[in-house]
């Protein structure tokens, strides 16, 4: 959406309706999630889709820091989204910016609105995302990878949560938007979706679209959201298959768009 | 009776009115409180309005000044928009730093600004690379009766809409109009059980089960959504919530022409 | 007073005595006072003293935060002086700067100087004051409104205080500095009484008097305040004849210099 | 014994021997603390002494370096003054960033070294608009017995009065003393009951009802005030303080002149 | 069971173990876990290298920008070394400004950089004076199991030994390998009781008594030490020590060179 | 150590062996301890050495703050080392940076490692060092300081803490470096060392040694350490020969190098 004054902006679709990386409108980038990769944590995932690479860590449920957060009835779900120095074009300086912060706090409520918080009063359950390497749809990566860290810590959930973002390129709308067409787009719409009930948790959106526009988007999120939930599924199946949980050993789940 | 234990029986209270599809002040669902805008509120300002919806009051002031560009937009101006949500405004805001809620109100709101063209960029270079205008829009809340992206985005609206460029004071010639090019409007909306209403009260913001915001321009775009707070929507809620924001967006965009 | 390098000073005085604005030397500038404006807080008043534009509002007796603060025998004053990124020429960066933390602190221990604050032992008074428009004396229009919102608020005092700033420009005290007599002139010096006691809770003064000028000063000032104290009167009075408390009704109270 | 309940039983009977005259280390209610001053304690800075006020001491350091002028003075000098309440200093103070007390000590000073023209900043102007003299005045607190205001304007105006402009070091031009023009000194009082007493200790500022600080020139002039603590003061207190802040201000100068 | 307690009885069993020798994953006491680096882990760093001991991980991408010099090197390039312990990567991280165990982290991986030169500064000027390379190395700790120091720098000297400086992209001449001159690993001990180990792992860092880490080059010079933790070393122990890190920093190193 | 690019290298050691400052290799600075000289502190001590001016004070056993950092079965050791604004050749802005924090940290470690701690559950023992002129050597004035201001308060120890910095000059190695020694210097290793034990509390080295230069170091710098303590001792000597503890009266004591 940064067009402004831009120089040289590239040929999103072809007149085959291809994409600059080949793909069809309504493909995924390859993705590939990993199950419990980290020691430490109570549960963890990578998440290496298309160009981005994006690990996920779950704490808890355990005390909540700040002591006052603490709620009497329910636990609370702290998330930290953030950005690693050199995961970006150009070195981001470490630590949250506004951007990282509102984030942090989508996918906060995104996740409380699907995990048992009243199983938990008193206790925080702390969701951390580190987006090793950038390129386009980074929330939805840390969503997806976030999600099978939650499983893989044996935190209560509804469901696992796909996410994925849709977007418009030369005025067509497209799934799962990389760099280029996130930069020289027309609209960008990251969304979440709880499987079995059908509703999204998470939405965002910038740009422009017509009405029609917009209900083709959710409708093509829905259809993206699915698959990535088959590959969450598998992750944790395989994690699970090759042994029992924990002690270094990984498990890991490809999918090819 | 702890502040803690009050609100859990007003949210209790708020839902059991959403489910005979009530509301606390006698609203309808889709009902907007009294909406006012005082245009040139702050005489400081390049360019000011006061929004006031029900007893929710931001005051939005832009200042227009020369600064150097981004080096990858050489040719642009510089737009920065910024939510105060200062303690005067609310029993629940404490001193400090920004808390996350000001930042995601500031955000949404330059979203839309810049999703739907609000501030032509392109028009406020000076010289490239060198001198362009810097256009800061900062939205000081007075009084958080709820709803403060909405009434954020429409003082903000509202205050560009009147802003004056201030050529002379800066030496680069005649003072002109910043001239909005779109005017985006945010309407917000929250569930509350099976109703969804438009325009929530702190009390009902408290007591939701999600919210969701969407911006529109006059020319029938959306151009920006947020949905917060911990709650759901089905991708039929947001069709329907998207005919509705078009149409308080159209009514409201009539007020801001007219001031 | 800071003058140093600078280039076009106006005329500040005319032959006849007249000051920048058409003023004489004892008058001060319209003076407007809102009780009640605002819904939120527990007390309120709006105050428009020539440019500026000043809010203030008051939230207690209430819990302490943070809780360290906390006294036994008594109520904290705390109070947070804010300008508003607009209220001035140049965009003034959101947040608290040096200035704005002192201003803040000589006015709560000014506002804790008449409070009854052993009434309310390990509880907060928190008095807020956002300048919305500056132009010269904000502080003293703070103190003002923050005094007629405290009243609002239903707090116990010894008595209102009203502020004005004397000074000096072209050699002469002047009464309620305007910007250009504050940026050119040779001192400023605010001030806020307890009309009941004659005292001063607040005072500050920067620049060159002699000892004459000063006694002068201290005089004018205190004519000045006592004017003002009639308009702080008026607009609560004005604030219950209309209405009961509270609920969005506003009063307001002007009078002519 | 907590330290709230001694510090209680400390100031009721700081009270009661102001009642009768006395001050808990015997001086009379106008009488200073013995003072002394060390110039050029630190060969780091380009100016510097040590003020001691009974136990109270403060040290200030004077740096002197070439930067850009305000866009506002571009021919002026710029004067920065800074004091630090370092945790060193009395038990009273926490590691962190500085407090308000440390913000309105180091702002009480810059004030009175402003309005008496203490610096000449606009001899401290290289090329217009380009270079200019920054000047930092740095005052540090090393031991806290009460009086800081007093103690950092003493070490900043000894300091300050035998500061060398570092020129050679910046290439442009020779070494030359700073000069400043006017020597100002603060005093400040405290009432304890019906007294005022000058040059508080730690006790007597903690008992206080109400703290005044004035400062005077050599030339007559008062030439900044603050009133601070909780309490209050009538125009006639002020009056009379004046006349006493004039006589320990001369008397100060003077030992100032004599380094 | 709290957490304390728990660490207390871990640490009475780690040093019950160290009387006899032994270790609690059956390591010998000078015995390194497995290493494993995966160079170019990173695609936007110009270097990146994954470094794994045992189940501690970190990540380290260096980024190479055109940038200023500082003032009193104008024919240097400039180097920034940092670490990020984040909290994903341990339990006892939370979110907040740097701690000092990062801060000293950083400082002592940027200390041997600079001693062994292995960024070769002189090298990285382009014009003195105005513009110079500037090199960021930051390494990002993902898994805490101990043993930050080394894995870090483990992962900084393989990072490094494959960057390339991005001419191009700045448009200043060709791509060329950063070429470090020199490459450093630092090997990290810790008391527990009589026996010294290396590379501890998380317990054996809470049991310890002191911490002792020594940086190598392969010209055999020591290039920097940084004793840690509570305790002591005798002048013969670090003597010991020190021919213990050149052993395992060969081994490293050819590690890196192989890479 | 940071001489890259710099123009005019001073020559540090002439054909006689004799040091920039006339000094033999093995020689120290000349070094003053006064004990006592703070009137607030629980124990001060002052140290000049050489060019450097160092104040330390110690508070405590006192309260933990913040309470989170309390430990219920001994005492925490907090240190604070920071350089005032004017102690070096540009001006420092105020506040600890990293190497002022890094400093802090193994400071407090090394007392850590000397004070009967167990002795004080639940409290805190904090050491401020504040650098009021630099020479090199910093922290190692600043432990000389603290070790006395410690023994000042009354503080149980293992022994008093003698440290020196030991450094490579032009090929050979020296005690105790100034400023140009450790700027155009080859390597320089700050160590700290409990008398008694012979063990080092604080050793930290940047530069090039080979294992011989190192050894050397290592016994220069006991040598040194030794006649330090030997000062430190006189300083605490000279303190309680002149008057009983405390009240403004200050004892110091000096050697020559």
């Amino acid at each position: 959406m940064g067009s402004i004054g831009a120089k040289d902006v590239p040929q999103l679709l072809d007149a085959n309706g291809r994409r600059i990386d080949g793909r069809g409108l309504e493909d995924l980038r390859p993705l590939r999630i990993e199950a419990g990769p980290l020691a430490q944590a109570d549960g963890s995932a990578f998440v290496e889709w298309g160009d981005n690479k994006v690990m996920a860590a779950v704490y808890g449920p355990r005390e909540v820091h700040p002591r006052h957060l603490q709620q009497a009835t329910k636990a609370v779900v702290q998330c930290r989204y953030n950005m690693a120095a050199f995961s970006v074009d150009e070195r981001k300086r470490p630590g949250l910016d506004r951007r990282s912060q509102e984030i942090s706090k989508v996918i906060a409520e995104a996740f409380e609105s699907v995990i048992f918080v009243e199983e938990f009063p008193r206790t925080s359950i702390d969701v951390y995302i580190e987006v090793l390497q950038a390129n386009a749809g980074t929330r939805c990566a840390g969503v997806v990878a976030a999600s099978v860290a939650l499983a893989d810590a044996g935190i209560p959930m509804v469901d696992l949560v796909p996410a994925v973002a849709v977007g418009k390129v030369a005025g067509t709308v497209v799934l799962d938007l990389k760099k280029e067409e996130d930069n020289y787009g027309e609209a960008d719409m990251p969304m979440a979706m709880v499987p079995r009930s059908g509703r999204m948790v998470l939405l965002q959106m910038e740009g422009h679209m017509t009405r029609d526009e917009l209900k083709r988007s959710l409708d093509l999120g829905v259809i993206g959201c699915k698959k990535i939930y088959e590959v969450q599924k598998r992750a944790l199946r395989d994690r699970y298959a090759v042994a029992g949980p924990k002690e270094g050993e990984v498990a890991s789940s490809e999918v090819p768009a | 009776m702890s502040g803690e234990v009050a609100a859990e029986i007003m949210t209790t209270h708020v839902l059991d009115l959403a489910k005979k599809g009530h509301r606390l002040d006698g609203r309808a669902l889709d009902e907007m409180r009294a909406v006012r805008i005082v245009p040139g509120y702050v005489a400081s300002a390049d360019g000011s309005a006061l929004a006031q919806i029900g007893q929710t009051k931001v005051l939005c002031g832009v200042k227009v000044e020369v600064g150097k560009p981004f080096p990858d937009t050489p040719n642009a101006g510089v737009l920065t928009t910024n939510a105060e949500l200062v303690p005067l405004s609310s029993p629940l805001f404490e001193p400090g730093p920004p808390t996350v809620e000001a930042i995601e109100t500031s955000r949404v709101v330059d979203r839309a600004i810049r999703a739907a063209d609000a501030v032509d960029l392109a028009g406020l270079c000076i010289t490239p690379e060198e001198k362009v205008w810097v256009c800061y829009v900062d939205c000081h809340v007075l009084d958080h009766s709820g709803n403060l992206i909405d009434a954020a985005m429409l003082a903000a609206s509202a205050a560009l809409s009147k802003t004056i460029v201030p050529s002379k004071k800066f030496e680069v010639g005649e003072d002109r109009p910043l001239g909005p090019k779109h005017v985006p409007i945010e309407t917000t909306f929250v569930r509350l059980g099976d109703s969804i209403v438009v325009d929530p009260t702190r009390e009902e913001e408290v007591a939701c089960q999600g919210r969701l915001t969407i911006a529109t321009d006059e020319a029938g775009n959306v151009v920006a959504m947020q949905k917060g707070k911990v709650g759901a929507f089905s991708p039929q809620d947001v069709m329907e919530l998207t005919d509705r924001a078009f149409a308080h967006g159209d009514r409201l965009r009539d007020l801001i022409r007219k001031l």
